[in-house]
C-alpha cells in the first residue's frame, strides 16, 4: 500500500511526527523487520504489504517519552494491543500518530500466520486516520480460535500433561516470548528481579518451565489481547497461545466475554468480580480429570 | 597455564572492624589460619555467601601482610547486606586472585606515587599504600589525598592517623565535601582540592572512587601537567566472574577481569566509551 | 494410584486468612477437633493475597496439596479480597488443570471464624484426597528433593 | 580412507559403546540429543535448531553444592565429566565454533568442567553436501566439504565415506563395519560442495574492516540505531548461536543445601550486565552492538582473526525480527567500502 | 547474618503435653541464625517475659520467634514485650504449636515434628522481617451510632455523657426503635414506653447529640479514628425546624389509606403524620407514596393548615458527611415474616397474629385502643393459642427459619399470657412450647406466676397444623407430656416468630468491612472477651445487631459499646497497623491494576523522576497511603511486576515459610 507511505513521509516531512515506526525488507522475500525511520531519505525502504506481520505496539513504549511524536502502522488486531497499554497508561496517547493499515491477512515463509487464522476482525480501536482498501476490509476466514484449548481440554489429565511437557520442555527460555508480548510491559519482570525471590534464568527443571510459562500466562490474563505474537516468535516452536486462549476461554465462559483492548473499559476480569462467581471447584468439575 | 574451576576455598572471618555507618572491613583468613591466597596489590577476590550470591571486592590488605586478608566492603545491595551482619566465626567462601595489579614492582617502582582516593575508593589503594610503606626503599615520596563526604566516612581513619600520617616521607591531605563539626581539616570536593594542592607533574598517580570523582580527578591532574600515562585506575567494579570468559567486563576488545581491573589512563583512552 | 516411597507422607500446604480461617483453625484446636500434622498452616492477612506464586513454589518445594482458605464469599474483612482471590485461584486451578496436574492437589474452602469442625473437617478430607493422589510428581522441583 | 552404506549408520551408531549424540528429532525441530532407539535421526539437517554446543556447554549445569548449618559452610564439588561420549554428524560450523569455545573456556585459566567434556568427546563431523540459502560458513574460514574433527563423513550417493583424522578418530573407527574405499569420491564431492557454495547469495560478505584496527570506527557507527531498533532484546539468537557462551552463576538454595550452578545468559538481556551501580550497556541498541562488534571485531582482534561468527545462519532463522548477523555486517560493510 | 532467638512456651502441659518443647527448643539452635533457643513454663508470664527481654539483651538478638499459642492470643504481648526490650516490635513472629499443633495432635512425635516444623518457619519469615515503625493517626472525636432503638439511644447517651459528639442516624422518621412498639416489659410489666420516652426526651435534649432521623447511612470510608460517612437524610418534605408536631394536618390529610408500620400495618395512617404520640423527634412526615400533592400535584392541604409554615412539597434528599472516630452497630432486629411457615396459616388468617402485633393489640395507642379484640371481626377472643419458637432453632439445613433461639420469646409470651388472663380472666390461654428457657433474674419466677397464679396452660409439644374452621382456628398440635394429640378451637393465633437482624444490617455491614455471621448479626472480635467491638477496628455492636437479647442486656451491652467508644475518643492519637502495603518505585509500571482490586482506594498515582541503578526517568507510579491502606494485599497479587508488597507479609516472607513448610 503505497499510500501509507506516502501519507506517513508527508507528515515526517511536515513536521508533525519525528519519527515512523513501520517496516523493512530484509534478505529473504518474507524477511520483514519493524524499522525506524527518522527522515525522508530512509523513508525509501518503508514498506506495508503482505508481511508486515509484527504488532508494533510494544515499540511505541521505547518512544513514549521521546521528543515529538511518533507515527505507528497498527493494524487492526494491533490496534487492540495499543489500546489496551493505554487502559493500563503505559502509552501516551497523544505522542502518537496512528494509521490504521487495512490487513488482508498477514504471511510469512510458510503461509499465512496462525495468528491471522483467528482474525478479530476489521475494527480499529484506536487510530488518527485509516488507510486501507475495499479488499482489506472483506472478513478473513477463520477457524474458532479456541478448537486447540478444546482439543486439549478433550484429553485425559495424563495426556493434557505429556503433551505439555513435551512442548514446555523444548523452552530454551529466551524470553521472546515475554519481551513481544505487548502486556509484557512491566519495567522489571519478576523472573528477572533478584528481590522477588524467583528469578530464574534458565529452564534448569521442568518446574521451571512450568513455572514461567503459567505465570506469565497469568499475569497477561485479562490483559492478553490474543495477538499470537509470542507464538511466532517462539524459536522453538512452543503453541505458546494455547496457555493464553486458555485463560481467555474460562474467563469469557465463566466471567462473561471480554476482549482486552476493547473499548475504554480498563477493568480485567481479573480485577473485578461479582458477588455470584463461580466457586474455584468448578473447573475440577468439569472436562476430563 | 592455571586451572579454573570457579570452585572456591572455604575462608573464615577472624575480625569484624567497623570503618563508617555503611562501611565493615573484614578481616578473613584460611579455615586453617594464614592466607587463603597470595596477591599483589590491585587484585581482587570473589567473596560469597551461598545462597546470597558472589561478588568481586578489591583485596584492601597488603600482600606484605602475611597473617590475614582484609576486605572493606561497604553496604549497598543483597550480599553486602548479609555480609554486615557476620559475627566473628561465620565461614565464607573465597575464589581469586583475579585480574591485574597496580605495577608496584614495574612501572611504579622508584617512582614518587600520589595516591587519591574517594570514600570507599579508598579500599584497593590501601593495599597498595602498605605495600610501599612495608618496602619503602623502593619508592620516592608517598602523598595520599583522601576525600569522603563526611568525618564519619573516612574509611580505616584509626590507621591514616595513627600510623601513615606519623610515618616519614608521606604526607597525608585530607578532605570532606561539607563543613561538620569536630573538623579543622580541609573541606571541599577531591579534585578541586587536588588543584589547590597543585603537585608537580611527576611521578604516578593512583585514582580510585566514584566515577565521577575519577573523571573531575584526572582533568584536574591533567591541567597540572600530568600526563594519561602516569595516571592509574581501577575498574573492579565491572568484573562478574572474575576469569574473563562469562562475557560482563568485554569493554571493546578488552577484558576488565584478564586486563584490568587496572588501568593505566591512556589505555582506557583507547577503549569504547563503555565503562 | 501409586505410593512408590512407603515413608512417603504428603505435605500439605495450608493459606489461611487472618480473620475467619486462621480463627477457625485456632477453634477447631481449642475445641481439639484433630486434623493430620501434614497439614501446616501460613497466615496470611486475606486470601487475595496469596499468590498463584506462592502456590507454585509451594508445588516446587515438594508439596503436595495446596489449600487456601478464606472468609466466606460477602465476609471478607477487607469486603472484597476473597472475591479476587476466587476468580484468581479459579483461573490458577483451571491453568493446572489444563496442564494437566492432578485436580485433587489444589482447593480453596471457605472457612469461619467459627467454622472450627468445617476447618477440621475439610483439612482431614483433604489429607485424605491428597494420600490418595499419592506423591506429587508432577508439579516438583527435582532439587528440592530429598535423596 | 573407509566406506559402509547409507542404510547402515544407525547399526553403526549404535555399535558405539559410549553415550552418542546425534541430531533427533523433538516435536518439530532438530537437535542434538543422546541417541537412544526409536529416536528419528537426521543426519540430514543442515543447521539444527539447536546447537552442539549443548553438548560441550549446557544451558545449565551444577558447579558445586553448598551446605550450611550455624555458621559453617561446607562444599562439594560437582564431579568433572568422567566418561567417553561421541557427538555424530557435526557439521563444519559447529566445529568451528567448537573451536570458538575453546578460545574462552581453554584459555587461561581453563574452565576445568568445559575441559573434562572437551577431553572426553570424540567428535564425528559430516561434511556439508547440501546447503541453504542461508549458509555462510567459508567467510569464517569454514571449509563446509573438510570438517576439522576426529572423524569425517561424506555422504556420496548411497554411501558413506569415512576418515579418521586423530588418535580418538582412530580408536573409534576401527569398531565400525566398514571397507576400504577410494579417495577420488570424496576429493570429487569435495569440489562439488564449493561449486554448490558459490551460489549461495551470502557466499561472500564483505569482512572488511571488521578487525581491531576500525574498532572504534565499526563501534561509533550511526547505523546501529536503526540496525538496534527492532531487537526485542530476547535470547534467541545468542541461544541459538553455537558460539555464543555468556553465562551467569547462580545459587539455589532447595533447603536441602545450596546449588550453585552455571546457566547460558544473554548478552542481548537487558539486566545482563546491570549490577549494583548500574549497567554500562543501558539500552538496546549497546547491548545489540556488542554482541556483533564482540563476534565480528573484538574476538579476533584477541584471538588472531578468528571470527567469532562461523556463518551457520541460525540467527537468520531464529530472529523472531528477522535481524542477523547479515545485515550487520552488509550494513556496516559498506562503511568500508 | 541476624541474631536470633527462639523461645518455646510449654503452656504448662497445654504443649508439653504432646509437644516435646524442649527438643524444639533444641532443634532450633542448630538453624542458621538462631544464637539462642530455650523452653519455658508459660513465656506469657511475667517471669517468661523477662526471660526474653534478658535474652535480646545479653545477646543482643535483633529478633525473636516465640513458639506458642496462636498470634491472635499473644503476639501483642510478646510485641509489647519486645519493644519494652529495645526491639522494634515487628521483628516478633509466632509459631503457632498450641492451636495448631499440640491440642490437634496426640502422637508426641508428631506433634514435636512439627512444632520444629513451624517454629523455622516463623525463623525463616523472621529473617526476611523488616523493623517497621506504626504511624499515628488523628481521632475524630465524634462518634456515628447507627441505629436510634434503646440500644442506640443508650450507647449515644452514655457517650455524650462522657463528653462526646454522637450523631445518632435512624431509618424511621423516629428514634425508639421495636422497644417504643412494645406495650409492657418484662418481668416487671413496666409500661414500655413509660422507660424508654424519658430516654427519648433525654436523647433529643442532650447538646452532644444529634439526632439524624429518617435517613440511612450510604457510604463510610477512613478508618479507626477517622471514618468519613455519607448520610443520605430523606426528604420528610416537612422543615423539622418549623413543625410543631401539633398534628392538625394529620387529621386534615385526605389520603388516609397509608399502612401504620408502628402499629403493625394493622390499621391506616393520613399520608402526613407523626408515627406516634412520643415520637422524637416529634415531627411529622410525607408519605410520598400516599400524597396526593406529591402524586397528583392537587391537594396542598396540610400546608394551608400548617400555621408553622412547615411544609416544604419541594423538599430534597440531603447528603450529609461527617467524620466520626467510632461507629457503633445499633441496627436492632425484625420479627420474621411467618408466612412461608404453610401450617400456622399466618398468610390466610387474619386472626393468627405475631407477637409484636400482639403487643400493638393490646397497647393503647394500638389499632383496638387497647382493647384486645381479635383483627378479623372485632371480637374478643376467649381462646388463645400461642406457638412458641416458630422459625426459631430450626435444623440448620431447612430453609424454614432460623437455626438459632431468638431468647426472648419464652418471657415475652408468659407475659403476654398473664397480661390477658389479668385483664381478661374469661379468656382461655394455651401455649405450646418446645422448652421453656428463663435464665434471668426473677425470670422464672415470673413464668411460674403464669403457670401457677394465672393459670396459663402450658402444653410441651409442637403445632401441626392451624386450620379455619368456622370462626374458629382449629390448633392442632401434640402433648408430648401426655402423648396424646390435642385440637384447640381458638379465636386467636399468636405466633411468638424468630427475631432476625435488621435488613438493612447486611449492607451496613459490607459498607463497614464488619464481619457477621451467616444469620446476619455481626460478628463480636472475641465472643467471650471482646463481646462488643467488631474485628474491624473503630466499630462496635450495641443491641440486638450482635445476637438476640431482650431490653436489659441490650441496656448493658449498649453501656459497654459506649464505654469501649469513649475509650477510643479519648485518644488524641492512634498507632496506625505498619503492616501496609509498600510499592517498590523502581519496579512499578504504573499499570493501575492495583488501584483496581484495592477496596479503600489507598492508591494512588504520581508521576515522578525514579532513580536507581541505570534508571533516571520520569514514569507513572503508585503510592499507598499508608493511613488509609489496611493491608489486605489484594493489591499485591494484581501486579504483574511485584512492585507491590505488603510489609509484614511480603512475598520473600511468605515464600521463606513456604520453603521451611515443604522441607
Amino acid at each position: 500500500m503505497n499510500s501509507i507511505k506516502s501519507r506517513a513521509l508527508e507528515l515526517l516531512s511536515d513536521g508533525t511526527v519525528k519519527r515512523v515506526i513501520g517496516w523493512e525488507k530484509g534478505e529473504g522475500e518474507a524477511d520483514w523487520s519493524p524499522a525506524l525511520f527518522e527522515t525522508a531519505e530512509e523513508m525509501n525502504s518503508f514498506v506495508y504489504g503482505d508481511y508486515a506481520g509484527s504488532n508494533l505496539s510494544k515499540y511505541c513504549l521505547k518512544f513514549n517519552l521521546a521528543e515529538g511524536k511518533t507515527l505507528v502502522v497498527l493494524k487492526p488486531c494491533d490496534t487492540l494491543s495499543f489500546n489496551q497499554l493505554l487502559h493500563e497508561h503505559r502509552l501516551n496517547r497523544e505522542k502518537f500518530y496512528i494509521i490504521g493499515a487495512g490487513c488482508k491477512g498477514m504471511k510469512d515463509e510458510n503461509g499465512r500466520l496462525l495468528k491471522c487464522n483467528a482474525c478479530k476482525g476489521k475494527d480499529f480501536e484506536v487510530y488518527d486516520e485509516i488507510i486501507d482498501d475495499e479488499e482489506s476490509r472483506k472478513p478473513l476466514n477463520v477457524f474458532d480460535r479456541m478448537i486447540g484449548v478444546a482439543e486439549l481440554e478433550k484429553m485425559t489429565a495424563e495426556e493434557r500433561y505429556e503433551f505439555w511437557r513435551g512442548e514446555l520442555s523444548r523452552c530454551i527460555r529466551c524470553n521472546a516470548c515475554r519481551n513481544v508480548c505487548p502486556a509484557c510491559t512491566c519495567v522489571k519482570c519478576v523472573f528477572d528481579n533478584p528481590a522477588s525471590g524467583v528469578q530464574s534464568k534458565a529452564p534448569v527443571t521442568d518446574f521451571e518451565e512450568n513455572m514461567f510459562h503459567i505465570i506469565r500466562a497469568f499475569h497477561v490474563a485479562g490483559r492478553c489481547t490474543d495477538c499470537g505474537e509470542c507464538s511466532r516468535v517462539c524459536p522453538q516452536n512452543i503453541p505458546l497461545h494455547l496457555l493464553n486462549r486458555k485463560f481467555i476461554k474460562d474467563m469469557n465462559e465463566l466471567y462473561g466475554d471480554h476482549q482486552a483492548g476493547v473499548g475504554t473499559e480498563e477493568r480485567t476480569p481479573l480485577t473485578s468480580y461479582t458477588k455470584e462467581d463461580a466457586e474455584p471447584s468448578v473447573v475440577h468439575e468439569r472436562g476430563n480429570a | 597455564m592455571t586451572k579454573e574451576t570457579l570452585v572456591p576455598v572455604l575462608g573464615i572471618v577472624t575480625d569484624v572492624r567497623v570503618d563508617t555507618p555503611d562501611v565493615k572491613t573484614f578481616r578473613v583468613n584460611a579455615l586453617g589460619g594464614g592466607k587463603c591466597f597470595e596477591h599483589m596489590p590491585g587484585q581482587c577476590a570473589m567473596l560469597s555467601i551461598p545462597g546470597v550470591g558472589e561478588a568481586m571486592f578489591s583485596i584492601t590488605s597488603s600482600p606484605t601482610n602475611t597473617e590475614f586478608m582484609e576486605f572493606s566492603i561497604k553496604k549497598c545491595g543483597c550480599l553486602t547486606e548479609w555480609l554486615h551482619q557476620m559475627d566473628v566465626g561465620q565461614m565464607i567462601t573465597i575464589r581469586g586472585p583475579y585480574g591485574n595489579a597496580f605495577p608496584v614492582e614495574g612501572d611504579l617502582k622508584g617512582q614518587d606515587l600520589l595516591f587519591i582516593a574517594g570514600g570507599i575508593g579508598l579500599a584497593p589503594l590501601r593495599s597498595v599504600i602498605n605495600y610501599v610503606r612495608a618496602k619503602r626503599e623502593n619508592y620516592g615520596k608517598v602523598r595520599i589525598v583522601y576525600g569522603s563526604r563526611s568525618k564519619d566516612d573516612l574509611v580505616d581513619y584509626p590507621e591514616i592517623v595513627n600510623e601513615w600520617c606519623r610515618e616519614a616521607g608521606i604526607e597525608v591531605f585530607l578532605t570532606i565535601d561539607r563543613e561538620q563539626e569536630g573538623w579543622d581539616g580541609h573541606v571541599g570536593f577531591v579534585p578541586n582540592y587536588v588543584t589547590e594542592l597543585g603537585f608537580n607533574p611527576d611521578g604516578r598517580v593512583l585514582v580510585c572512587g566514584p566515577p565521577i570523582m575519577i573523571k573531575f580527578t584526572t582533568q584536574a591532574l591533567m591541567n597540572l601537567g600530568f600526563d594519561k600515562t602516569q595516571i592509574y585506575t581501577t575498574m573492579e567494579l565491572r568484573m562478574k566472574c572474575g576469569v574473563g570468559k562469562c562475557g560482563r567486563c568485554n569493554i571493546g576488545d578488552k577484558y576488565v577481569c584478564k586486563d584490568g581491573p587496572v588501568f593505566r589512563y591512556d589505555e582506557l583512552g583507547e577503549l569504547p566509551a563503555e565503562y | 494410584m501409586s505410593v512408590t516411597n512407603p515413608n512417603w507422607k504428603p505435605k500439605i500446604v495450608a493459606f489461611c486468612c487472618n480473620w475467619c480461617s486462621y480463627a477457625g483453625a485456632d477453634l477447631a484446636g481449642s475445641g481439639r477437633m484433630s486434623y493430620p500434622a501434614d497439614v501446616k498452616i501460613i497466615r496470611v492477612p486475606c486470601s487475595c493475597r496469596v499468590n498463584p506464586m506462592f502456590i507454585l513454589r509451594a508445588f516446587e518445594r515438594g508439596a503436595d496439596g495446596v489449600i487456601i482458605c478464606g472468609c466466606h464469599p460477602g465476609d471478607c474483612h477487607y469486603t472484597s479480597g476473597n472475591y479476587y482471590a476466587r476468580r484468581r485461584l479459579t483461573m490458577l486451578f483451571s491453568m493446572l488443570d489444563y496442564l494437566g496436574i492432578e485436580r485433587g492437589r489444589t482447593r480453596v474452602e471457605w472457612v469461619s471464624a467459627a467454622e472450627g469442625a468445617k476447618f477440621s473437617k475439610t483439612m482431614n478430607e483433604f489429607v485424605e484426597t491428597i494420600t490418595n493422589l499419592g506423591e506429587n510428581r508432577k508439579l516438583g522441583d527435582i532439587r528440592c528433593k530429598k535423596s | 580412507m573407509r566406506q559402509f552404506p547409507e542404510s547402515k549408520v544407525l547399526d553403526i551408531i549404535q555399535s558405539i559403546p559410549c553415550p552418542v549424540y546425534a541430531p533427533v528429532e523433538d516435536g518439530s525441530m532438530v537437535v542434538y540429543g543422546r541417541y537412544e532407539d526409536g529416536m528419528t535421526l537426521r543426519l540430514d539437517k543442515i543447521a539444527t535448531d539447536k546447537t552442539p554446543k549443548d553438548i560441550l556447554f549446557p544451558q545449565w549445569e551444577n558447579l558445586m553444592h553448598f551446605r550450611m548449618e550455624g555458621k559453617t559452610i561446607e562444599l562439594t564439588e560437582e564431579k568433572r565429566m568422567e566418561e567417553d561420549y561421541v557427538i555424530f554428524g557435526v557439521r563444519g560450523c559447529d566445529i568451528q565454533a567448537f573451536k570458538v569455545l575453546d578460545k574462552v573456556f581453554l584459555s587461561d585459566p581453563i574452565d576445568t568442567y568445559y575441559a573434562a567434556r572437551r577431553e572426553h568427546g570424540t567428535i564425528v563431523a559430516l561434511a556439508c553436501t547440501s546447503m541453504k540459502d542461508t549458509c555462510f560458513c567459508k567467510n569464517f574460514s569454514v571449509d563446509p566439504s573438510q570438517p576439522d574433527a576426529d572423524v569425517v563423513l561424506w555422504l556420496i550417493g548411497d554411501d558413506y565415506y569415512c576418515e579418521a583424522y586423530t588418535d580418538k578418530g582412530r580408536a573409534l573407527m576401527e569398531k565400525w563395519d566398514t571397507r576400504e574405499a577410494e579417495d577420488g569420491p570424496v576429493e570429487w564431492i569435495k569440489g562439488e560442495i564449493d561449486k554448490k557454495y558459490e551460489s549461495l547469495p551470502f557466499a561472500h560478505l564483505n569482512l572488511t574492516g571488521f578487525d581491531g584496527e576500525h574498532l572504534m570506527e565499526k563501534f561509533n557507527s550511526p547505523k546501529w540505531k536503526k540496525l538496534s531498533m527492532a531487537c526485542l532484546g530476547c535470547g534467541s539468537c545468542t541461544f541459538a548461536c553455537p558460539t555464543c557462551q555468556c553465562y551467569d552463576i547462580r545459587d539455589y538454595d532447595s533447603g536441602n543445601g545450596i546449588q550453585r550452578y552455571r546457566c547460558w545468559d544473554s548478552c542481548m538481556y537487558s539486566d545482563f550486565t546491570l549490577m549494583a551501580h548500574g549497567t554500562n550497556r543501558p539500552t538496546q541498541l549497546e547491548r545489540y552492538r556488542q554482541r556483533f562488534m564482540h563476534k565480528l571485531v573484538y574476538f579476533p582482534s584477541n584471538n588472531d582473526g578468528m571470527y567469532s561468527c562461523v556463518g551457520c545462519g541460525r540467527c537468520i532463522e531464529k530472529c523472531p525480527m528477522n535481524l542477523n548477523i547479515v545485515k550487520v555486517i552488509k550494513a556496516l560493510g559498506e562503511d568500508a567500502k | 547474618m541476624q541474631k536470633i532467638g527462639v523461645f518455646v512456651c510449654w503452656c504448662g502441659s497445654n504443649i508439653a503435653g504432646t509437644v516435646d518443647v524442649e527438643a524444639v527448643a533444641e532443634a532450633l539452635k542448630s538453624v542458621p541464625g538462631v544464637v539462642y533457643s530455650v523452653s519455658y513454663q508459660y513465656m506469657c508470664s511475667a517471669a517468661g517475659q523477662k526471660l526474653i527481654t534478658d535474652a535480646i539483651n545479653e545477646y543482643k538478638l535483633d529478633g525473636i520467634v516465640v513458639a506458642s499459642c496462636s498470634p491472635r492470643m499473644h503476639e501483642n504481648t510478646f510485641r509489647k514485650t519486645a519493644e519494652a526490650a529495645g526491639l522494634n516490635p515487628y521483628m516478633v513472629e509466632i509459631a503457632n504449636i498450641r492451636e495448631q499443633c499440640s491440642w490437634i495432635h496426640k502422637d508426641k512425635e508428631e506433634g514435636t515434628k512439627k512444632a520444629i516444623v513451624l517454629a523455622k518457619a516463623a525463623v525463616a519469615k523472621l529473617k526476611n522481617d523488616k523493623p517497621l515503625k506504626a504511624g499515628t493517626s488523628q481521632v475524630t472525636k465524634r462518634a456515628l451510632v447507627i441505629g436510634g432503638g434503646i440500644a442506640g439511644i443508650q450507647t449515644a447517651l452514655d457517650v455524650a455523657d462522657a463528653g462526646y459528639e454522637v450523631d445518632i442516624v435512624e431509618q424511621r422518621p423516629t428514634i425508639g426503635g421495636r422497644m417504643a412498639q412494645l406495650d409492657k416489659t418484662f418481668p416487671t410489666l413496666d409500661c414500655s414506653a413509660c422507660i424508654l420516652t424519658p430516654k427519648m426526651v433525654e436523647a433529643s435534649q442532650n447538646e452532644k447529640i444529634n439526632i439524624i432521623s429518617y435517613a440511612k447511612v450510604e457510604k463510610v470510608s477512613g478508618f479507626v479514628g477517622s471514618f468519613k460517612a455519607t448520610i443520605r437524610k430523606k426528604a420528610r418534605f416537612v422543615d423539622e425546624t418549623k413543625c410543631t408536631g401539633c398534628s392538625l394536618c394529620m387529621q386534615k390529610c385526605p389520603s388516609k389509606k397509608g399502612k401504620d408500620e408502628f402499629n403493625m400495618n394493622m390499621n391506616n395512617r393520613p399520608a402526613i403524620y407523626i408515627p406516634f404520640a412520643q415520637a422524637i423527634p416529634n415531627v411529622a412526615v410525607i408519605d410520598p407514596e400516599q400524597c396526593i400533592k406529591l402524586k397528583t400535584g392537587k391537594c396542598g392541604l396540610c400546608e394551608k393548615v400548617c400555621a408553622a409554615g412547615a411544609i416544604n412539597y419541594k423538599m430534597e434528599d440531603e447528603l450529609i458527611e461527617r467524620e466520626y472516630g467510632a461507629i457503633v452497630v445499633a441496627t436492632g432486629f425484625k420479627p420474621i415474616d411467618p408466612s412461608p411457615l404453610n401450617e400456622y396459616g399466618y398468610a390466610e388468617n387474619a386472626d393468627v397474629v405475631t407477637s409484636l402485633e400482639l403487643e400493638r393489640l393490646m397497647n393503647a395507642a394500638g389499632p383496638t385502643k387497647g382493647t384486645l379484640l381479635r383483627p378479623s371481626d372485632g371480637k374478643h377472643p376467649h381462646e388463645i393459642v400461642f406457638i412458641q419458637c416458630v422459625g426459631s432453632r430450626c435444623d440448620e439445613n431447612t430453609e424454614r427459619g432460623k437455626p438459632y433461639c431468638s431468647k426472648i420469646c419464652c418471657m415475652y409470651t408468659a407475659k403476654h399470657a398473664m397480661l390477658i388472663r389479668d385483664k381478661y380472666p374469661d379468656t382461655n390461654v394455651h401455649v405450646f412450647y418446645i422448652d421453656v428457657r428463663t435464665p434471668g433474674k426473677n425470670f422464672d419466677e415470673f413464668y411460674r406466676r403464669a403457670v401457677e397464679q394465672y393459670g396459663v396452660d402450658y402444653i410441651k409439644g409442637m403445632v401441626g397444623k392451624v386450620a379455619k374452621e368456622g370462626d374458629k382456628l382449629m390448633v392442632r398440635g401434640s402433648d408430648l407430656i401426655n402423648n396424646q394429640q390435642v385440637e384447640i378451637a381458638a379465636d386467636l393465633v399468636v405466633l411468638a416468630t424468630a427475631i432476625e437482624p435488621d435488613p438493612s444490617a447486611r449492607s451496613i455491614g459490607t459498607m463497614l468491612t464488619a464481619s457477621m455471621d451467616t444469620n446476619d448479626f455481626f460478628t463480636e472480635a472475641h465472643a467471650k472477651l471482646r463481646p462488643v467491638e467488631s474485628p474491624t477496628a473503630g466499630i462496635f455492636l450495641s443491641g440486638v445487631a450482635q445476637g438476640p437479647k431482650d431490653v436489659p442486656e441490650t441496656v448493658a451491652q449498649a453501656s459497654a459499646a459506649a464505654s469501649k467508644v469513649i475509650g477510643l475518643l479519648a485518644k488524641d492519637h492512634l498507632v496506625t497497623n505498619p503492616c501496609v502495603a509498600e510499592s517498590n518505585e523502581l519496579m512499578c509500571n504504573g499499570c493501575s491494576q492495583c488501584e483496581k482490586v484495592c477496596p479503600y482506594g489507598a492508591i494512588t498515582y504520581i508521576e515522578k523522576e525514579v532513580r536507581g541503578p541505570g534508571v533516571r526517568e520520569v514514569r507513572r507510579i503508585a503510592q499507598v497511603n499508608p493511613a488509609v491502606c489496611q493491608g489486605c494485599g489484594a493489591c499485591t497479587v494484581a501486579c504483574p511486576s511485584g512492585a507491590m508488597d505488603l510489609k509484614g507479609f511480603s512475598n520473600k516472607q511468605i515464600m521463606a515459610e513456604v520453603d521451611q513448610i515443604c522441607l
